[in-house]
């Protein structure tokens, strides 16, 4: 697997005595969309808290073919990885513009251009582009998180649960954002609660339970599978 | 007799020695969100720093640039080996409260309790439409200018001084976006270090350097930080100069005995109306 | 415990509208959140509350709930004007919220938190809360499902722990009127559906319930009625299968979807 | 019962309560002219035949502390006399403690009236605390005498005056005023400040605004930044008053020159010969400490203890019920002029003497002769070892 | 024990009850409070004002003195309601100054800078008391000594006991929960306003009650320095975080604490040999030293750390005898 540009192997969190997860193997290549399945508390976002060097684990991480262990999330995003967060993790007493240029810290040309992507995705954002990202409502903190997360231009994108709280006409634009995000080459890693919308999305499915794998596999074949079905369900 | 162009001088000089005085404690507690208490040390340190350094014949000037470099690495290193590793912010509060009080007495213990004078940067009197002026409080009002247009543009206008906000209203989300959040809160520390250190050195080439001397500033910085408003430099500015003009006008035309009290009613009545001072933000959570 | 307010103030007092809400505005400077919004809520109903995100939703809910009060309009609460009322008293009178954003008390085991609604709101009270209201609280847990963790600490709970926290919270206060803000994101489709249940089951005890979401699958199953509003103004209001259709609701809201 | 009966140990012990030791001027030298004291008993056979032995205690300048540490003192270590405090503040809270344990106190700097009143109004209570360099009363009445005499040198006629806010400095306030319209002077400004000023240039330009010839201070604690600012502004008026800090010898090097050409009422400087004892004993302490002796901190220290030893062995006995009356009546040569003290029907009982043949107070400026500071004194003309200098900016 | 730490131990019992009526409002309810001695203040002057100037008994001054200082409370708790944080922590700093400042204005009847004479004693001590006597105590300020102590005993605990009630029923939970999250709070159907002003109403009087018996016993004086300077202040917060904020228990032992080690390092002429001076010369710097190094390796304070080493104590030991669970 040499085009892995992340493998997680083995992998087990725990904080304090309560095990997320035990023991999980994991491979994105470069390009693929990703999608994390899986019930309420199955871990997911234990998972992507570990691969962007939030958490401390056993077993390996490796991202770009090295072991993340010890490096901090800051080397991690240096690396073209970018991680919007279930909690979104807001700068709340800035601008939305503060917020989003924050995006591209690292970045240095290209933001303007990469703002006026961003605001004509979420119109809404450039309409409260000087508002306190912490007074805006749910739906539109989610957008500034995904919008945060844009103008980085990552090359790898994780994104925790984008649909949760958006109305369902913005979760058909985002939707349209990421395949063309997807389309570029940008690898995604995306965990869902949001079947539909992941289903739609993801190239490889992995449904996480208890903190394990129970299935992985392409999204087509998994599609049939009679557990997912079960899962998906209604 | 109350006369109204030399209160209007005092006011600009004190106003902008005081402005000198928070904008290191601004930078670390309204800025970067930490309330560091032991500011009344740096100011303490850099005052004695420029005495030594003067008193070895190494100038006044050399002495404040030695005073910056002092500041910056008392803060370095009680940010390094202490406030690095707490998370509650009334334990940094207290901490660096502590770390003031050890180095006071330090002082006491090292050099006594006598004030030391440390000598102006410069000497003599110029009059400017027709109030005379030292040349040490033109040199307290253009440094204070130079300190509060810098920091306002390296905070306002600068990736690095955007990360410092960022980095104290949510250091995880801070890290998602790449910022060396450890780093960016040094170089806050350190620079509040080269400002308190060299605000401790006019204060004392003003005041006298003794040991406890931090004191006034520390209570004056944090009085400012509050009245503008948590966060904003501009508060804090305008804060220093009402808090000059208060402190000026009633000893000159009240009464020296009401001094500070009148700066401190009318900071009751402020917030009373404006919880969050005149250019404040909400408080998080 | 709380005695719920019933006097009507003369003939405003529709008997069956649990709540009424007559042209509330609120506005946050110069952004107008909610516009001149009227609609009712019936007695034993579920109604369904929609609109795109930042419609004012939220911000009608702090408005009713008495989190803040609103620029302009009237809010009745059984036939009460209670408009601008501390929302302690309001959470009294038996309207109790779930937020969206979840604010637990990180300090205290899950039972705890639910238990803080059941304590007396005076300052002498001899009642020992414990004694007589653990068991009522034990309750609470187990019927929002969160029996097997009520000694668990709040950080420890997953994604839809906290939802059922927040739901046991207001269910602590005993109230008449349950608002709940997004109680579906985020959960999977087997949890929506306990979710749901559970507000059926509500309002089989006589609660009456106005619930916001975006989950359309979950939402329109649930309610029997929904009121659409953009822009804090309202733009449709019918049954589920009425709203579903409405070309309004569809360009602003639905998209493609369904 | 007495606690000061030296319960059969061989030795008699001093309890000084001093003010930072070692680091405060005060109570550095309070300690240094007790050690003095009980060198020189012991040299000389110590007293009742008994060696003299020193316990220093820090007051830490709290009433408490000074509290705790002086009931050591009197329980533990069994002392036969305390001495020293030089903050009114803490004297205050002592008072009590003193009477309750009925032990000699020998003051050593605090000056507020005050304390002598506690004594006329419960004599019998407060009897045990001796104060052999009296209090502000007599500072302003040689300060009022200075105005005069600058009056006649100088052209003084409008005055200043300008108290910390601290209980020995109400009389500053209340009496100097009157004391100096008296003699003919204008008293043009007058006002108490807190004592955490650092910023006294509003107050200097109100003092100029007025045209003041010469403001009269009182201070124990802002000297450096008045100091400064005084000299840096360029003031336009003369500094006199009682400004404890200068009188420190050593000031003139910590304030880096800034004090030149102020002027301090003070109980002698070592360059007075108040008696031709002053001279000796300044230059045998600083043979000693490598430093003049500083105000009624060394000068009354040492003085109060040699009366009281000497008063001792006249008696026979330390037991404080006998000293007391002994120590009231006794008439001493101390370093600064004969010692006895205000009778009990005085208005400030067991305060020392002031006048003709009693001690006096001078007033000095500091004057600066090749790169050195020196203390000049300037008033009374019959103790004058300089002129007045005035200020070049003047 | 030997009657001078009888007498130490008093003083410090007072340190311990002004941190627990700190403890109770900032360290319960998360309102921090910068300038506590207010209250101190409060109760000891007025007590110590009416004693001297008009004559009333130490008891009544004391009751009233502990009213004053409880109205105080309300009047720094409404504030309180609208300041948050370092804003209310800026408010309740100044209002110590300012009230120092009037004492300095009216040195009169507040006796300025240098304190009020001792008022009457809360109990007549005249003579040595004959049941002390018997047990070996001589002189009359022994016997003072003794019965103070016990008076202060005897508050600490009253006052310990009251606060130990309040903080471990309902009110200590809605306090703490005020701590963590208002809106929660508002949202449970408590007003919180109520109990916000209730604790600083509550914290004042008590925080006064013991300020006015302070200056009716030996050990205290009615003076700006004892009870209203900042560094009173800032002591209590130092005693309480130390110990534990929000136990009580925690702020009340470490009062005591604080007082000894303080004292033993102030009086220690032990000689630190690289430097060549004595512990007592830099006892203030070793003291300070000391206080931050704790707060440093336990953040929660000494009791909190004790408590938890001790379930850890017990749990090895449950492992232990139960080796497979
Ligand atoms: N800080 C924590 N302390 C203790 N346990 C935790 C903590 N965070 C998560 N857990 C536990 O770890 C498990 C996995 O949680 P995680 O948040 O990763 O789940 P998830 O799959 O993202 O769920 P959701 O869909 O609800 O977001 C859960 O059982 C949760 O209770
Ligand atoms: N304090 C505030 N200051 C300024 N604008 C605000 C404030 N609070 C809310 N708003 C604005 O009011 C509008 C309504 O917000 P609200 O939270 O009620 O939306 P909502 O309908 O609940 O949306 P969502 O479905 O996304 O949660 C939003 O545009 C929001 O940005
Ligand atoms: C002038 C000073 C030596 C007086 C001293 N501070 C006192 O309180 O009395
Ligand atoms: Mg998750
Ligand atoms: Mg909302």
């Amino acid at each position: 697997m040499t085009d892995s540009l992340l493998s997680v192997s083995d992998l087990t969190v725990s904080y304090g005595k309560v095990t997320a997860l035990k023991g999980i193997d994991i491979d994105v290549k470069s390009g693929e969309t990703i999608g994390v399945i899986g019930p309420n508390g199955a871990g997911k976002s234990t998972l992507v808290d570990a691969i962007s060097g939030f958490l401390d684990y056993e077993g390996s991480i490796t991202y770009r073919g090295q072991e993340i262990a010890g490096s901090s999330t800051q080397t991690l995003v240096e690396n073209g990885l970018f991680y919007c967060t279930e909690r979104r993790d807001l700068f709340g007493q800035m601008s939305v513009e503060q917020n989003l240029r924050l995006g591209s810290y690292l970045n240095n040309g290209g933001e303007d251009e990469r703002l006026a992507e961003v605001f004509e995705l979420f119109p809404r954002l450039e309409e409260r582009r000087s508002q306190e990202a912490e007074s805006l409502s749910g739906g539109e903190q989610q957008m500034l998180s995904l919008g945060r997360g844009l103008m980085s231009d990552p090359d790898f994108l994780i994104l925790d649960e984008p649909s949760i709280g958006l109305a369902p006409v913005v979760l058909e634009d985002i939707s349209e954002a990421l395949t063309a995000i997807t389309e570029l080459d940008v690898t995604v890693l995306l965990c869902e609660q949001n079947i539909t919308f992941a289903l739609e999305h993801a190239d490889r499915l992995y449904l996480l339970e208890n903190g394990a794998v129970r299935r992985s596999g392409a999204t087509e074949s998994l599609q049939s599978d009679e557990f997912v079905e079960s899962y998906i369900g209604g | 007799m109350v006369d109204i162009v030399s209160i209007g001088a005092n006011t600009i000089v004190l106003g902008s020695l005081y402005a000198l005085i928070a904008m290191g404690f601004t930078l670390i507690f309204g800025v970067a969100g930490q309330a560091n208490l032991a500011h009344g040390g740096t100011i303490t340190i850099g005052a004695f720093t420029a005495w030594y350094v003067a008193g070895l014949g190494g100038g006044v000037w050399v002495g404040l640039a030695a005073a910056t470099v002092t500041g910056a690495l008392f803060h370095v290193v009680l940010y390094r080996v202490f406030v690095r590793h707490i998370d509650n912010p009334v334990n940094v509060l207290i901490l660096t409260l502590l770390a003031w009080f050890v180095v006071e007495y330090s002082f006491l213990a090292i050099i006594g309790s006598e004030p030391r004078s440390v000598p102006s940067l410069l000497g003599g009197t110029t009059s400017i439409a027709g109030v005379s002026f030292l040349y040490n409080n033109l040199l307290i009002f253009v440094l204070s200018w130079v300190f509060i247009g810098a920091l306002f543009g390296f905070v306002n206008y600068t990736k690095t001084g955007q990360a410092i906000i960022a980095t104290s209203m949510n250091e995880r989300g801070a890290a998602l976006v790449g910022i060396k959040t450890d780093n960016i809160t040094l170089l806050t520390w350190a620079l509040a270090g080269v400002l308190a250190g060299s605000a401790g050195v006019l204060y004392g080439s003003f005041r006298a350097a003794s040991w406890d001397m931090g004191m006034t500033p520390l209570v004056l910085a944090f009085a400012i930080v509050i009245l503008g408003g948590i966060g904003s430099i501009r508060g804090s500015v305008i804060a220093a100069y009402i808090i000059g003009f208060l402190e000026v006008f009633t000893i000159s035309a009240v009464s020296p005995r009401l001094s500070g009290m009148t700066a401190l009613l009318v900071i009751i009545i402020v917030l009373l109306v404006k919880p969050t001072g005149l250019y404040g933000r909400e408080l998080p959570g | 415990m709380s005695t719920h307010s019933t006097q009507s103030t003369g003939d405003e007092g529709q008997t069956d509208d649990v709540l009424r809400l007559e042209d509330v505005t609120k506005q946050f400077g110069n952004v107008t959140a909610v516009d001149n919004l009227s609609f009712a809520v019936r007695e034993g109903e579920i109604l369904g509350f929609i609109g795109p995100n930042g419609a004012g939703k939220s911000t009608t809910f702090d408005c009713v709930s008495g989190t803040m009060a609103p620029t302009d309009g009237t809010i009745y609460y059984r036939g009460e004007d209670v408009t601008g009322r501390p929302q302690h008293e309001l959470v009294k009178a038996g309207i109790a919220r779930t937020y969206q954003t979840f604010r637990p008390l990180n300090d205290r085991t899950v039972l705890e938190n639910v238990a803080l609604s059941q304590v007396p709101d005076s300052l002498f009270s001899r009642s020992d809360f414990r004694a007589d209201t653990e068991e009522q609280t034990r309750e609470i847990c187990e019927r929002v499902g969160l029996g097997d963790v009520t000694s668990q600490m709040p950080d420890e709970l997953p994604h839809a722990g906290l939802l059922r926290l927040e739901i046991g919270r207001a269910l602590g206060t005993e109230p008449d009127l349950l608002l709940v803000d997004e109680p579906f994101a985020g959960l999977t489709t087997e949890e929506i559906e306990r979710t749901a249940d559970l507000f059926t089951s509500l309002r089989d005890d006589g609660m009456t319930l106005v619930v916001i979401d975006h989950n359309m699958h979950g939402l329109l199953e649930l309610v029997d009625r929904v009121i659409v509003i953009s822009f804090g103004e309202k733009i449709a209001a019918g049954t589920p299968a009425e709203i579903r259709n409405d070309p309004t609701v569809q360009e602003a809201y639905l998209g493609g979807e369904l | 019962i007495g606690g000061s009966d030296n319960g059969g140990s061989d030795s008699i012990t001093i309890g000084l309560l001093a003010f930072e030791p070692g680091s405060a001027p005060q109570g550095t030298a309070q300690e240094q002219a007790a050690e003095l004291a009980v060198s020189d008993l012991n040299d000389d056979g110590g007293i009742l035949g008994e060696d003299v032995e020193l316990l220093v205690s820090n007051t830490q300048g709290s009433a408490s502390t000074a509290s705790d540490r002086y009931l050591e003192f009197v329980t533990d270590d069994n002392v036969d006399i305390t001495a020293g405090v030089f903050q009114t503040e803490v004297m205050t809270g002592l008072m009590s403690d003193i009477a309750d344990h009925q032990t000699i106190h020998m003051s050593g700097g605090h000056t507020s009236p005050t304390i002598a009143e506690m004594l006329a109004d419960d004599y019998e209570q407060y009897k045990y605390q001796f104060r052999p360099y009296g209090n502000a009363t007599h500072w302003i009445e040689s300060i009022t005498d200075l105005a005069g005499h600058m009056q006649d040198e100088e052209d003084w006629e409008r005055i200043a005056i300008l108290a910390e806010e601290y209980e020995w400095t109400q009389s500053f306030s209340n009496d100097l005023p009157d004391m100096i319209e008296d003699a003919g002077l204008e008293v043009v400004y007058n006002q108490r400040y807190p004592s955490d000023t650092e910023n006294f240039t509003p107050l200097f330009d109100n003092i100029e605004s007025e045209d003041a010839d010469a403001v009269v201070m009182a201070q124990a604690h802002t000297a450096g930044p008045a100091m400064i600012q005084w000299r840096e502004e360029e003031r336009e008026f003369a500094m006199c008053g009682q400004i404890s800090q200068i009188i420190d010898p050593g000031s003139y090097e910590s304030f880096d020159g800034d004090n030149e050409f102020a002027i301090s009422n003070a109980p002698a400087v070592h360059t007075a010969d108040l008696t031709d004892q002053t001279a000796d004993f300044a230059e045998r302490y600083n043979d000693e400490f490598d430093v003049y002796p500083n105000d009624a901190f060394s000068y009354a220290t040492y003085d109060g203890l040699m009366m009281w030893a000497e008063v001792v062995e006249q008696e026979d006995t330390t037991d404080a019920e006998d000293i007391v009356p002994a120590l009231a009546e006794a008439s001493y040569e101390g370093t600064r002029g004969v010692i006895e003290f205000n009778d009990q029907d005085h208005e400030f009982p067991h305060d020392a003497r002031f006048g003709e043949g009693y001690l006096q107070r001078i007033n000095f400026q500091w004057q600066e002769q090749d790169g050195e500071g020196i203390q000049e004194v300037i008033h009374p003309d019959g103790l004058a070892t300089a002129d007045y200098q005035e200020p070049p900016w003047f | 024990m030997p009657i001078l730490t009888l007498r130490q131990l008093t003083a410090a019992l007072f340190l311990g009850m002004f941190a627990m009526s700190w403890d109770y409002v900032s360290g319960y309810t998360g309102q921090l409070s910068f300038g506590h001695s207010m209250f101190f203040g409060i109760g000891g002057y007025t007590a110590a004002v009416l004693n001297l100037e008009l004559g009333i008994s130490p008891l009544l001054g004391i009751l009233i003195g502990t009213i004053a200082a409880g109205i105080a409370g309300i009047i720094v708790g409404y504030p309180a309601l609208r300041l948050k944080g370092p804003y209310l922590g800026l408010i309740t700093l100044i209002a110590p100054i300012v009230l120092v400042q009037i004492v300095n204005i009216f040195p009169g009847t507040l006796g300025g800078d240098a304190g009020l004479p001792s008022p009457a004693g809360l109990i007549p001590v005249d003579d040595t008391i004959a049941v002390l006597s018997t047990i070996g105590f001589e002189t009359s300020f022994e016997h003072q000594t003794v019965v103070y102590y016990y008076v202060a005993l005897f508050l600490f605990l009253a006052i310990y006991a009251l606060f130990y009630v309040f903080t471990r029923s309902y009110i200590g939970s809605i306090f703490t929960a005020i701590r963590e999250d208002e809106d929660a709070v508002r949202s449970s159907g408590i007003n919180v306003a109520k109990f916000k002003v209730f604790a600083f109403t509550m914290s004042g009087t008590i925080g006064g009650l013991a300020g006015a018996a302070f200056v009716h016993t030996p050990v205290g004086e009615p003076s700006v320095g004892e009870l209203l300077y900042i560094v009173v202040s800032i002591e209590v917060v130092i005693v309480s975080i130390l110990g534990g904020m929000g136990t009580i228990t925690g702020p009340a032992v470490a009062g005591i604490a604080y007082y000894f080690v303080r004292d033993a390092l102030q009086t220690s002429s032990l000689t630190i040999p690289l430097l060549d001076v004595t512990v007592g010369h830099i006892s203030m710097v070793l003291f300070f030293s000391l206080a931050l190094l704790i707060l440093f390796f336990l953040p929660k304070g000494i009791l909190p750390w004790l408590e938890d080493l001790s379930h850890e104590l017990a749990e090895r030991r449950t492992d232990q005898t139960e080796p497979t669970s």
